[in-house]
């Protein structure tokens, strides 16, 4: 038993983690809400370069060859920063079942929801369904935009016309894109409490920090706590993923209920934290929290992932 | 105990139902929140106001019915079932005129309320400032005296100021007393945005409205016409109608009923097996719904009994605070997927989820409020 | 619209509330724990006295007459002092329907549990079934001792013949109990309230009274919130009992699905803020905690009362 | 990352499994806080000790087996799903034994340890005092030196002290500095309660067992061989090891594992339909169960790699004791009448409710943990 990461792990995700502080500031996902395709090109391409969207691919397919485990605290990096980008769709469902070319991206939708992110800047738009998984060229298909609460996160309801690739890789690639999201709200977390941390030290009122208060110290540690027993089911489930476990699928559900749940914690104790501030948007708060919203409620939430364990634990129920 | 409404109560109901019904905005307006929605709220204001509906429970002579609480609860009912806009014109006929009813002039009624039913003047608070938040008493815009002009001048900042951009006027304290400190030396003033001194710039919401303002000052003008009550007791003036019978028009049941049934109407639309472990949430809600009308029955008639109420109203604004929050997260996890979308025939959800997490944060956290209630209803030390 | 209480129904409460004072004190509580029947004799006989027992029996049968409005804060008081007694068993289900005599006892089973409170040493034992109403003398039937985690409040399993009554009055008769439940466990976190007030004012840690520390005093808020929203729904179902509201059964299952949760949320509040000097027998406060998880238990819980209101409320589900 | 086992973890799981399947008692023991219950105990605890499973993770000489942090975990997970009894011993062998191991002598080891293990010694912990519950650093309890006899002459009053009314030893921090204040001046003693100077009254817990003890202290002797660490530094000495490797022996995942196993039985034995509603918070206890598991196995890896463990414990001491609550209030929810019950088959639940609810008080309440998580692990100000 080794729960932990090696240092090759360990300096791919320090790596990432880098290049992302310098590419995906709050100001450039601030940015991103009102430009065009509500992304962010220079993060986007300097993963390409490093290879991080093709970590899972193939080696023989010009991938890096890595599997879960490698690249599960990028992902949670990418959710710290809130990157607004397809990373989890084009690196853990496309580039790892060749569903896209190496240095394209990839739009997804799930069976239960026909809503695809960022597909009319994606080079495919791959859809999940109970039958099979299919891909297609992104010119070919017809979006709608709809609105995401999270202004860089881009929504378009997409009709996909039927042309089934590999029915046994639904379960997999849809595996693999809850584990990312999952991550991905872990990342949320730790980015929300810092924030909110940082605040109540030098917010004060009645002429103390609001950080000593123990209504707000107890709110923090609360979502803190969370945070802490919702990581470790997460990068279990990448072990499971790259192991291929027979309880692969209950591992990833239980990493995006717990995640989704410590999201929507942090979420929730941060803003009160930062009581009116947080409620504006001037304030970079709202970045991670809506993103946090959305992640939560896509691919699953945490109810449905629940669900989902239940109907394997209460066999006998329903 | 008699928990029936009167005869002329149900005709009061019967009537305005019939109203609404035929009245009502459809589809819904924009949100009274920008510019533009802000714009057609004021005009259904005026069609309120015409139909002696925008204020009730007010007097004849200002527009109102002068109609009982229970009237005006069931107003309140009726109104938020309907699918009725929200009332941009709340925190002056709702926060204001209960305080200009019990320490305004003859002359400040006369002249501001009717004005303020009628939407001709919209009323913003002007109680926040970048350093005085849940510490109210940390205000520290000025209002020095100035006798040649009969009446002071302001300087400084509020801010969190809601719908500050559009409203016409602001009500809010001010230091005349630079000598004291904390609550003293506080003055109520009730003061004309539209004026050289002021500066008013609109801070975009969490929800996307511009439904914020920052209000600065700078040797901006109030006549002493406009102070009300007395120079620097405004402390007291502000605090003393906060526990009154009117301390329950905030956030009335009748809003909360309005949403638990259409959280039955969403649950009922789904699969209906779709989820099965949201059922117990959902009828906590509906019953934390009712609970809140049935203690709001029971505080209205303690009201007209000659009682009044006190810090119990803290227990009041923690619980709708937080059940419009859990209304609002059940109808999310419903659902699922599409819970993240602003628009379509589901985003008055995610956009009244954004609303609702004001709730406890405004008008005193449920953080200060739990003090209050630990304090003041249950008797704990301060200190 | 009137909700309140009369003058006579006010004068009533003070009357009942001031014997309960002097005779069912805390002591006689804990007496009772060790005593043969659990009882307290000297606060049931001057309960007889005045009529209390018999306040909702018909004055042609000897009763007062009353309805369940004049009753609902006797039975809040008698609940405040944790009454070792079937109050509720013989006042609201016996005494309105005549199935004991004026001055007896009884005990009372529902469908869901055959667990019957004091039955052996009450005069009647009175079964509520699907199909009927059964009324026995407590001599013919069979009791088996279980033991409650309340000591004063000794159970039984009862097995009874079948001789229906009047099953019509099975609904009316479970309505009434549950209602008297309810209101108990409203006068139980009062007392648990207040007795964790006074205690946390006294008692010093960090040279300071703990109920200074806004985590005592945030947990003790929130439980009074609880029990201040519960309140009216209890009054609110009498008053629907005293009218033969067609809402009763609705009106009585969310009285008790409240006063439930409001008793677990002071009772969890009241140990957490006490310490371990609560977590001994030796301090009163375990008297009224367990009281109030053994009535919260019985007459089915808050889940079971919402699940009930979830059946009429959410019609086409389950 | 390897999630597996190691061929001879899982050689000694199959070992173990065997043995309690073959010598777990059928039926359970009488509760181990009476005196008849602890000597029913005591001899199950040498039972352990004898096939060398009492202490598996001490040394051989002192009657362990040398085994790693992994096999303890099999050791616990093992352990509490067999239904095994409560571990009677465990305030000596969890928390003292660690102690000494870092701050004891060889002599003192020696002396101690195995005589511990084997259940002939047996330890209750001398920390709370009326006034020093919560606040641990208001002890007034004294030890007086004693140069005539070499030692330390006690007086004061211990108090909530599990089963010290059946155990033989205590250990615990006195006051040796008088001039000295808060955290110091305090010494770490191990005393023996079989002498004339003190006395043992037994305090009647929550669930009816004689649990507790107060220990007053009349002169009581400590000689000097049976100070732990140095004089006047027992603070240190205390802390020292709160925040060790050990200190997750407290209340390891394998127990509240084994509850979550036991609560989906209890749901499967119901009517199928019986409590859809609770489907979701049986589901997220399960979840719960198993992320304390893992985030246990990170922390060891993170140990056996050769760090250390900090404030976390303090969050991992408010997951376990709220999950044990949870775990219990739904089992009630599932038996509903039968919930009360203190006889029975589901009599078990009442009783685990109880204990559990003990669980957010003792070793440091929830809310000073939640302090410590907030102020050392987020870096909250203190004040």
């Amino acid at each position: 038993m080794k729960f932990s990461f090696t240092d090759d792990q360990d300096a791919f995700h320090d790596a990432v983690r880098d290049l992302l502080a310098q590419r995906c500031t709050a100001a450039k996902v601030r940015a991103a809400w009102s430009n065009r395709t509500g992304r962010t090109p220079d993060a986007w391409s300097a993963l390409s370069e490093m290879g991080v969207l093709d970590a899972l691919r193939p080696e023989s397919d010009g991938g890096l060859g890595l599997n879960e485990v490698d690249v599960i605290r990028i992902l949670e990096a990418t959710g710290r920063v809130a990157l607004p980008e397809p990373i989890v769709e084009t690196m853990m469902v496309a580039a790892p079942l060749n569903l896209a070319s190496v240095g394209q991206s990839a739009s997804v939708t799930i069976p239960e929801s026909p809503l695809a992110p960022w597909a009319n800047s994606t080079d495919v738009v791959i859809s999940l369904a109970a039958d099979g998984l299919r891909a297609h060229a992104a010119a070919a298909i017809t979006c709608t935009s709809r609105g995401s609460v999270d202004g860089a996160r881009r929504l378009f309801q997409v009709a996909l016309d039927d042309v089934a690739v590999a029915s046994t890789h639904v379960a997999i690639a849809f595996r693999r894109g809850v584990l990312g999201y999952a991550a991905q709200l872990c990342g949320l977390s730790d980015t929300m409490l810092a924030l909110t941390v940082e605040y109540a030290k030098e917010r004060k009122q009645f002429g103390v920090p609001i950080g000593t208060f123990q209504a707000v110290k107890h709110q923090l540690a609360n979502a803190r706590i969370k945070l802490e027993f919702a990581r470790p089911l997460v990068y279990r489930a990448a072990m499971s993923l790259a192991t291929n476990d027979p309880a692969a699928s209950m591992h990833t559900s239980m990493a995006k209920a717990v995640a989704g749940d410590a999201a929507m914690a942090s979420a929730k104790a941060s803003l009160q934290c930062h009581g009116a501030i947080g409620y504006t948007t001037e304030h970079d708060l709202h970045l991670y929290m809506k993103r946090a919203w959305a992640l939560n409620a896509a691919w699953g939430d945490a109810a449905w992932h629940r669900r989902r364990i239940s109907n394997v634990l209460l066999s006998d129920a329903q | 105990m008699d928990l029936s409404f009167s005869p002329a109560e149900e005709a009061f109901r019967t009537e305005l139902r019939a109203w609404l019904a035929a009245n009502v905005p459809s589809p819904s307006l924009p949100s009274g929140d920008t510019a533009e929605g802000f714009a057609l709220h004021l005009e259904w204001e005026r069609k309120l106001f015409a139909a002696r509906y925008a204020v009730v429970s007010w007097p004849e002579e200002f527009g109102g019915r002068d109609a009982s609480l229970w009237e005006w609860l069931i107003f309140e009912e009726e109104y938020w079932l309907a699918g009725a806009p929200q009332r941009v014109t709340q925190n002056g006929i709702f926060l204001l005129a209960p305080t200009i009813f019990e320490f305004g002039t003859s002359a400040q009624q006369h002249a501001i309320l009717q004005k303020m039913a009628c939407g001709e003047q919209t009323w913003c608070q002007g109680w926040s400032e970048p350093n005085a938040g849940s510490d109210l008493a940390g205000i520290s815009s000025t209002a020095t005296r100035d006798d040649a002009d009969d009446g002071w001048r302001l300087n400084g900042q509020k801010t969190w100021t809601t719908r500050g951009a559009f409203c016409t006027h602001l009500f809010g304290l001010f230091r005349t007393d630079p000598s004291a400190e904390r609550h003293n030396g506080m003055t109520y003033l009730l003061v004309d945005l539209d004026q050289p001194g002021i500066t008013v710039r609109g801070v975009e919401r969490l929800d996307g409205d511009e439904g914020f303002a920052e209000v600065f000052f700078d040797d901006a003008f109030v006549p002493d016409s406009m102070v009300l009550g007395e120079v620097n007791k405004g402390w007291g003036v502000a605090m003393a109608t906060t526990g009154s019978e009117r301390g329950l028009t905030l956030r009335s049941p009748g809003r909360f009923l309005a949403t638990a049934h259409k959280l039955i109407d969403l649950a009922q639309q789904l699969p209906h097996d779709a989820t099965p472990e949201l059922r117990d949430r959902i009828t906590q809600a509906w019953i934390d719904a009712q609970a809140y009308r049935w203690q709001t029955f029971w505080t209205v008639t303690k009201l007209v009994e000659g009682g009044h109420t006190g810090p119990e109203s803290s227990m009041v604004k923690v619980f709708w605070s937080e059940l419009d929050v859990e209304l609002h997260e059940i109808a999310l996890d419903l659902l699922g997927p599409h819970a993240e979308l602003v628009d379509g025939e589901f985003a008055h959800w995610m956009k009244g989820y954004q609303f609702a997490l004001s709730g406890p944060i405004y008008a005193g956290t449920n953080e200060i409020q739990r003090n209050v209630i630990a304090e003041r209803v249950l008797g704990l030390p301060r200190k």
